[in-house]
């Protein structure tokens, strides 16, 4: 295999709450400026693979590799280690174990949106921008609080200014968040994962709530963001419509399984595929 | 080996007695948090109060209508503080009821200090609960005795109540989810009324055992027992009924342990319990039987 | 609220006049610490307004923490004693060691930072420079505490991380009661004779009042200059959703430490100034009563709201400590009133406090700011809702 | 409603603002005292005695012009952080000289406002060597703690036969760490065994200190502890059968006590300025005084049995008007620069002040309290040829 390495790689990711398996030996890759989707009918388990390779989760066994380096590794031990109903409770013992916090992921260039609107509520819009080039701004708790990091902080109201102006917001920027229409809303959580100029954007369930015609300017956007900003992009979804327009290649789990692979039209004629969702699907 | 027991039982017995009263305390904590999330600063007062209404009391009539008079009043009183100064703040902030709390205590202080002056007053002795008896050469109080075995019952009839009736029903579904329960036509206010009445009962017949074995009810009487209570609570994993009742019996022990060691650990008596706290929160974050709280992502 | 760094003109305005009403209070402490007659409005005006201006720095300290990371401490009476005793201790001239510390041998300490820097400068300056150092080494020491206490504790949530700060401020009273510490603490009792208010002097100007208005005053606003910088957004932003904060890299630990550490190095420097204003203290008074009395001043004012702290703060120490002291007389303008006696004077005063806190929940001033430039902005266009800014005077 | 409720509070504050006017022919004398808080049961007694007194003899004579003596009462709290302000009352009120107060630890935190005023301050029952030390404004009429340690340590060496002796304070209270230090010192010296206790304030469980105390063979125990924990104590001593005497300092001897120690078998002594019988005269009218009005009998408990800070509250009062007609003014400086020279001899003896400003005693009454008919019997005056051994 001489092609490039995967922006992310997920290799036997097994996340196991109790006796109940969320996720069970998930293995996909993202390749570098793809959009890849992950899809599955109701509680399959795509919010919690999520929820484990951002760090909210610390899998019960697997390895999840960004840009070639290891970033998640863990296998069952301590009390899971007689629990453990998985494969591969081996394969990753020898290793240490990595479990970074979410900030740490995120600093390594992965940003995510949630798929209940997680907006800061207090804020106006431009905050909410604002404060997620907080990360990224060479300064410290002295240099902010007395001022010198004027200059700083200049471009990131600059940089947020213009980001407000790309994803056309710029004329809500002193509205509180929560007071945009619901749409908005979704544009401006993108927007503020954006700020935290991430290689790879994680999208759980963007068009959640959204009609035909707001889900198809989505998809547009998408789209273009990618393409503006250079983006890997990863998401969870329900809506099919949206999905097969805009991936490259789709993962479906059921059950914590993944059940079937490939690209849209491949996937929109797996059998397996049409009996997961037949009757469990909102769709 | 007979003089080793005689020389530590009784700190073993106050500690067990000094539980059973945090318990009965701690449960009226314990739940109105369930079901409010509230963190009822007045609680302790309302205990105190309790100890002077009796004071009061037996100086205008016999014991045996004073004691039931005082469960009663106690307890009407933990209703009225709900409804003037809880419910009115339902959907402000929770730190407005909680400071609303901490004003109603603050009152009821203040009241206490105005009408007592300041002095202690001397609770009446209770026949037959306020005689000395000797076990294993440990001279005590019957009071001593009857508290643990009285707590216990309680807690088993209060645990029987809220999972046989009705309204135990109701609790339980609201202290789960407030807003749902209510959705579903439970009486939001009268559970949460009759949550308050059960604390209060609770209370006065804490205070009752209480101040039958340190029989002087000052204006602050109530401050000491209720951060105790609250503690246990939070040990117990705050929101549990029998999480209380074992934090209250471990604390009241170790306290009395540590107040055994020497003189120069009865200085950290009080700060141990805090200590014994913190160990516990840090490997169990809510506490022994809390529920582990997530977020949901 | 952030506008543009471009100032409009009511915003400009509003500065000046906060610039010029700085510069009138000032004056004015200074006149009344010097020149006006002492009469029995101006005596009792004074200890209020002192008062009133430490807990100011004290309440805003604990609204860092409470209102504006959203973490839920009640330890700050701890934080307040340890700064009160670390100011206490490094400033009690070293020929007073042996009458304070008279259980204790004259105590382990042998040195007075005031002193030593009064050989060197002079006694007026040695004193004004010594009470500054002491106060920052009394913040740096709060702070330390509050590091370390941190580490354990900020990992707790809610009511949880309440009841253990609560509980370490506990443990850190009984350890300075503890006489095993005797010779720095002196154990029960009490430490007295360091330098206080009435020793800070320039030239013959005494500046009583005028001191803890100044140190308070820089205080805050450092502290309102972090609110309105890059961390105090990410503070807001743990406060508002701990889950998103941490998925746009704000590292949560990091962050509440800060806060929390911050803001107990505040209040070490409010327990310093405690410390001058009393002119003695004692451990016992710090106990959870007044982290209680704290944060309900701060909920008076407003959560999350820098100015209604202050007033209220200011408010709250006059009715308790003067307003109201007529009410335990007896009598009123010369009536002789039956339920006017000793006590009667704090019934009145919760009373007041459960109808502020039932009829405003959300404070005096909820979470806005009082600034000139919003007033003359309303005044202007009676339209504007909010008002922002940091010209709180 | 809002706007109208913050208009009438506005208005309220407005009013409270209104300074009283003083007449010309008054001597105003502040009492500074806690008449709430942990002292307040104390601090209440001892201004029934100066008011007492004022009742009276409400004028005194200076320079042939007879002038009303107001008494103005500012509570302190019990709490050194209100004393300033408490203090700060008292001066804008205009006194003369200030009477009090009871705990030495407040008396401390209030003093230095005095001194700055320039007004002179008559300790009545602070026993702390402090108070006084380092100050020329404070002055006192009671005996100090390094004394009535010495006097304790030696009653129970002498008169009790004790050799172990168990001490038990409250944490935090210089009152009793500091007493309980003396007496260790003195103890120790008389060749006696100590074991020092404290407990956390709000403590109500005394039983597994008395255990402690038991264990160690403890033949005496000595409880400088405020009155609220008296009782407790005295009441779990008498359900645990202690059976040891227990000595206490100036703090028991009040009526609250005695009430508790009615009716057991407990031996209970204390230390203290006065032993009751000591003036008929002036404790009949005391009593008529407590009974004829309800709210000071019941700032008294709710009987009229004479605490000895009532006492010295009264002595107090009559020393504050010898040094205003020593004065010949009610300036206080004056009153100030006459007080050294003040002698008095009151209810609780003769008063002189020595270079420091304590009074200069040498002996205290020790007394049992009386099982049976609930009163102090007087046991001994007991005095120390080393005082002021310090």
């Amino acid at each position: 295999m001489s092609e490039k390495k995967p922006v992310l790689h997920v290799e036997n990711i097994t996340m196991q709450f109790g006796g109940v398996m969320a996720v069970n030996n998930l293995s996909l890759d993202v390749p570098e400026g793809q959009i890849i989707a992950l899809i599955g009918p109701n509680g399959a388990g795509k919010t919690t693979a999520f929820n484990c390779i951002t760090g909210v989760y610390e899998p019960t066994n697997g390895l999840v590799e960004f840009c070639g380096l290891p970033m998640v590794r863990n296998f069952p031990h301590g009390k899971m280690k007689k629990q453990y109903q998985g494969e591969f409770a081996d394969k990753y013992a020898h290793d240490p174990v990595i479990k970074p916090s979410p900030d740490k992921i995120t600093e390594l260039g992965i940003a995510r949106t949630f798929q209940n609107i997680r907006l800061w509520k207090s804020m106006t819009v431009f905050d909410n921008v604002l404060t997620a080039k907080h990360m990224r701004a060479d300064q410290n708790v002295f240099s902010a609080t007395f001022r010198t990091n004027a200059r700083e902080e200049k471009r990131m109201r600059e940089e947020t200014e213009a980001l407000l102006a790309e994803q056309d917001l710029l004329q809500y920027r002193d509205e509180l968040a929560t007071s945009l229409p619901y749409g908005l809303q979704r544009r401006l959580e993108i927007a503020r994962a954006l700020a935290t100029s991430p290689k790879l954007l994680l999208l759980d369930e963007p068009a959640a709530g959204m009609n035909p015609q707001e889900t198809a300017e989505l998809a547009a956007f998408i789209q273009q963001i990618r393409q503006e900003y250079d983006l890997t992009i990863f998401l969870i979804e329900h809506h099919m419509d949206l999905v097969m327009q805009i991936s490259d290649y789709i993962y479906v789990i059921d059950f914590g399984s993944e059940i079937a692979r490939g690209v849209p039209q491949a996937i929109q004629n797996d059998q397996r595929v049409i009996d997961a969702y037949l009757g469990v699907s909102e769709e | 080996m007979s003089a080793f027991i005689q020389a530590k039982l009784p700190y073993l017995l106050s500690g067990i007695s000094v539980g059973g009263q945090y318990a009965l305390i701690a449960i009226g904590y314990t739940m109105v948090y369930g079901i409010l999330r509230l963190i009822n600063f007045a609680h302790g007062d309302v205990f105190m109060v309790a100890g002077l209404l009796m004071v009061y009391l037996t100086t205008a009539m016999p014991m045996y209508l004073s004691i039931p008079l005082v469960v009663a009043v106690t307890v009407a009183l933990g209703f009225t503080i709900e409804r003037v100064a809880y419910k009115p703040l339902r959907s402000a902030p929770r730190m407005s009821v909680m400071i609303s709390a901490i004003g109603v205590s603050y009152l009821l202080q203040n009241c206490a200090l105005y009408f007592t002056g300041g002095l202690a007053q001397i609770y009446p002795a209770i026949p037959w609960l306020s005689d000395s008896v000797t076990i294993g050469g440990a001279t005590t109080k019957i009071v001593t005795l009857v508290t643990p075995v009285l707590t216990v019952a309680l807690v088993f009839a209060l645990v029987l109540f809220i999972q046989k009736t009705k309204i135990g029903m109701a609790m339980r579904a609201v202290s789960r989810d407030f807003e749902t329960s209510q959705l579903m036509g439970i009486k939001i206010n009268s559970v949460i009324s009759m949550t308050f009445v059960i604390g209060c009962f609770l209370a006065a017949v804490g205070s009752l055992l209480y101040f039958t074995n340190y029989p002087s009810v000052v204006p602050t009487s109530g401050a000491m027992p209720g951060l105790k209570a609250f503690v246990a609570a939070v040990f117990g994993g705050i929101g549990s009924i029998p999480g209380a009742v074992i934090g209250a019996f471990i604390i009241g022990i170790c306290e009395n342990i540590i107040k055994g060691l020497g003189s120069n650990w009865t200085v950290f008596s009080d700060a141990f319990t805090f200590v014994l706290l913190i160990i516990i929160l840090l490997v169990k974050p809510t506490g022994i039987f809390g529920e582990k709280a997530t977020d949901k992502v | 609220m952030e506008k543009t760094l471009k100032k409009d003109p009511a915003q400009k305005a509003g500065t000046a006049i906060a610039a010029c009403l700085i510069a009138a209070l000032y004056i004015f402490l200074i006149l009344l610490d010097n020149v006006l007659p002492a009469n029995s409005f101006t005596l009792m005006l004074i200890p209020v307004l002192k008062k009133g201006a430490i807990y100011s720095l004290i309440c805003v300290s604990m609204n860092l923490l409470n209102g504006f990371t959203g973490l839920f401490s009640l330890g700050q009476a701890g934080f307040l004693l340890v700064g009160a005793y670390t100011y206490a201790i490094f400033s009690i001239p070293a020929d007073q060691h042996a009458a304070v510390y008279q259980y204790f041998d004259g105590g382990a300490v042998g040195f007075s930072i005031p002193e030593a820097l009064g050989k060197a400068l002079g006694e007026n300056a040695g004193n004004f420079l010594g009470a500054v150092v002491c106060i920052i080494i009394a913040g740096l020491v709060a702070a330390a505490f509050a590091a370390l206490i941190g580490i354990p504790v900020l990992r707790l949530k809610s009511d949880y991380l309440a009841i253990a700060t609560l509980g370490f401020a506990e443990i850190i009273r009984a350890i300075f009661q503890w006489n095993g510490l005797g010779p720095v603490t002196n154990g029960s009792n009490m430490l007295r004779k360091y330098t206080n208010f009435s020793a800070i002097k320039i030239g013959d100007i005494k500046l009583a009042t005028a001191f803890p208005f100044f140190i308070s005053m820089i205080c805050i606003a450092l502290i309102v200059l972090l609110i309105h910088s890059s961390y105090g957004r990410a503070f807001k932003a743990v406060r508002d959703d701990e889950v998103a904060a941490e998925a746009m890299g704000i590292s949560l630990f990091k962050h509440k430490m800060l806060s929390f550490v911050i803001s107990s190095f505040f209040a070490g420097v409010g327990g310093a100034l405690l410390a001058m204003y009393q002119t003695t203290i004692q451990a016992s008074a710090f106990k959870s009563a007044m982290t209680y009395e704290i944060l309900l001043i701060v909920v008076i004012g407003g959560i999350g709201s820098v100015s209604g702290s202050c007033i209220a703060s200011f408010l709250y120490i006059a009715c308790n400590e003067w307003w109201l002291r007529f009410l335990d007389s007896g009598s009123f303008f010369g009536l002789s009133v039956p339920f006017f006696r000793d006590g009667f004077r704090k019934v009145v005063f919760s009373v007041l406090i459960m109808v502020i806190v039932l009829f405003f929940s959300r404070g005096i001033m909820g979470d806005r700011e009082l600034s000139f430039a919003g007033l003359l902005r309303r005044h202007k266009k009676k339209a504007a809702s909010g008002a922002e800014g940091g010209g709180q005077a | 409603m809002k706007k109208i409720l913050a208009v009438a509070l506005a208005v309220m504050m407005v009013m409270a603002l209104a300074v009283p006017a003083f007449a010309a022919d008054e001597i105003v004398i502040g009492v500074f005292e806690p008449l709430s808080g942990d002292n307040g049961a104390g601090g209440k007694q001892e201004t029934l005695g100066i008011q007492y007194a004022n009742s009276v003899t409400p004028t005194v004579e200076v320079d042939g012009t007879t002038y009303d003596v107001k008494l103005v009462v500012a509570d302190n709290e019990s709490s050194t952080d209100k004393a300033v302000s408490a203090a700060t009352q008292l001066v804008a009120a205009g006194s003369s000289v200030v009477l009090g107060t009871y705990g030495s630890a407040v008396a401390i935190a209030g003093s230095d406002t005095f001194g700055d005023a320039g007004i002179p301050v008559i300790g009545v029952t602070c026993t702390n060597p402090q108070v006084t030390e380092g100050n020329d404004h404070y002055f006192r009429i009671c005996f100090l703690d390094p004394f009535q340690g010495t006097v304790q340590a030696n009653f129970a060496h002498d008169e009790l036969g004790a050799t172990k002796a168990y001490c038990l304070g409250q944490l935090g209270n210089d009152y009793d760490q500091g007493l309980i230090n003396y007496y260790t010192q003195a103890a120790e010296a008389l060749g006696m065994e100590v074991t020092a206790e404290s407990f956390p304030e709000g403590n109500t469980d005394f039983t597994s200190y008395l255990t402690n105390a038991k264990n160690f063979g403890a033949e005496v125990i000595f409880a400088p502890c405020s009155i609220i924990y008296a009782q407790l104590i005295v009441e779990q001593a008498n359900a645990q059968g202690i059976d040891v005497p227990i000595t206490a300092p100036d703090t028991w001897d009040s009526n609250v006590v005695m009430e508790a120690v009615q009716g057991t078998d407990l031996e209970v002594y204390c230390t203290t300025f006065y032993a009751e019988g000591g003036d008929p005269e002036f404790e009949e009218g005391f009593k008529e005084y407590l009974n004829s009005d309800s709210t000071a009998l019941a700032n008294n408990g709710g009987n009229d049995m004479i605490a000895a800070v009532s006492v010295m509250g009264y002595d107090a009062y009559y020393t504050a008007l010898e040094a205003i007609k020593a004065a010949g003014s009610a300036d206080p400086a004056d009153v100030m620069a006459a007080l050294p020279g003040v002698t008095y001899t009151g209810v609780s003896g003769a008063i002189a002040f020595d270079e420091i400003g304590d009074a200069i005693r040498d002996s205290a009454f020790i007394k049992q309290a009386n099982t049976e008919t609930g009163v102090w019997d007087f046991v001994a005056a007991q005095t120390v040829a080393e005082t002021e051994a310090e």
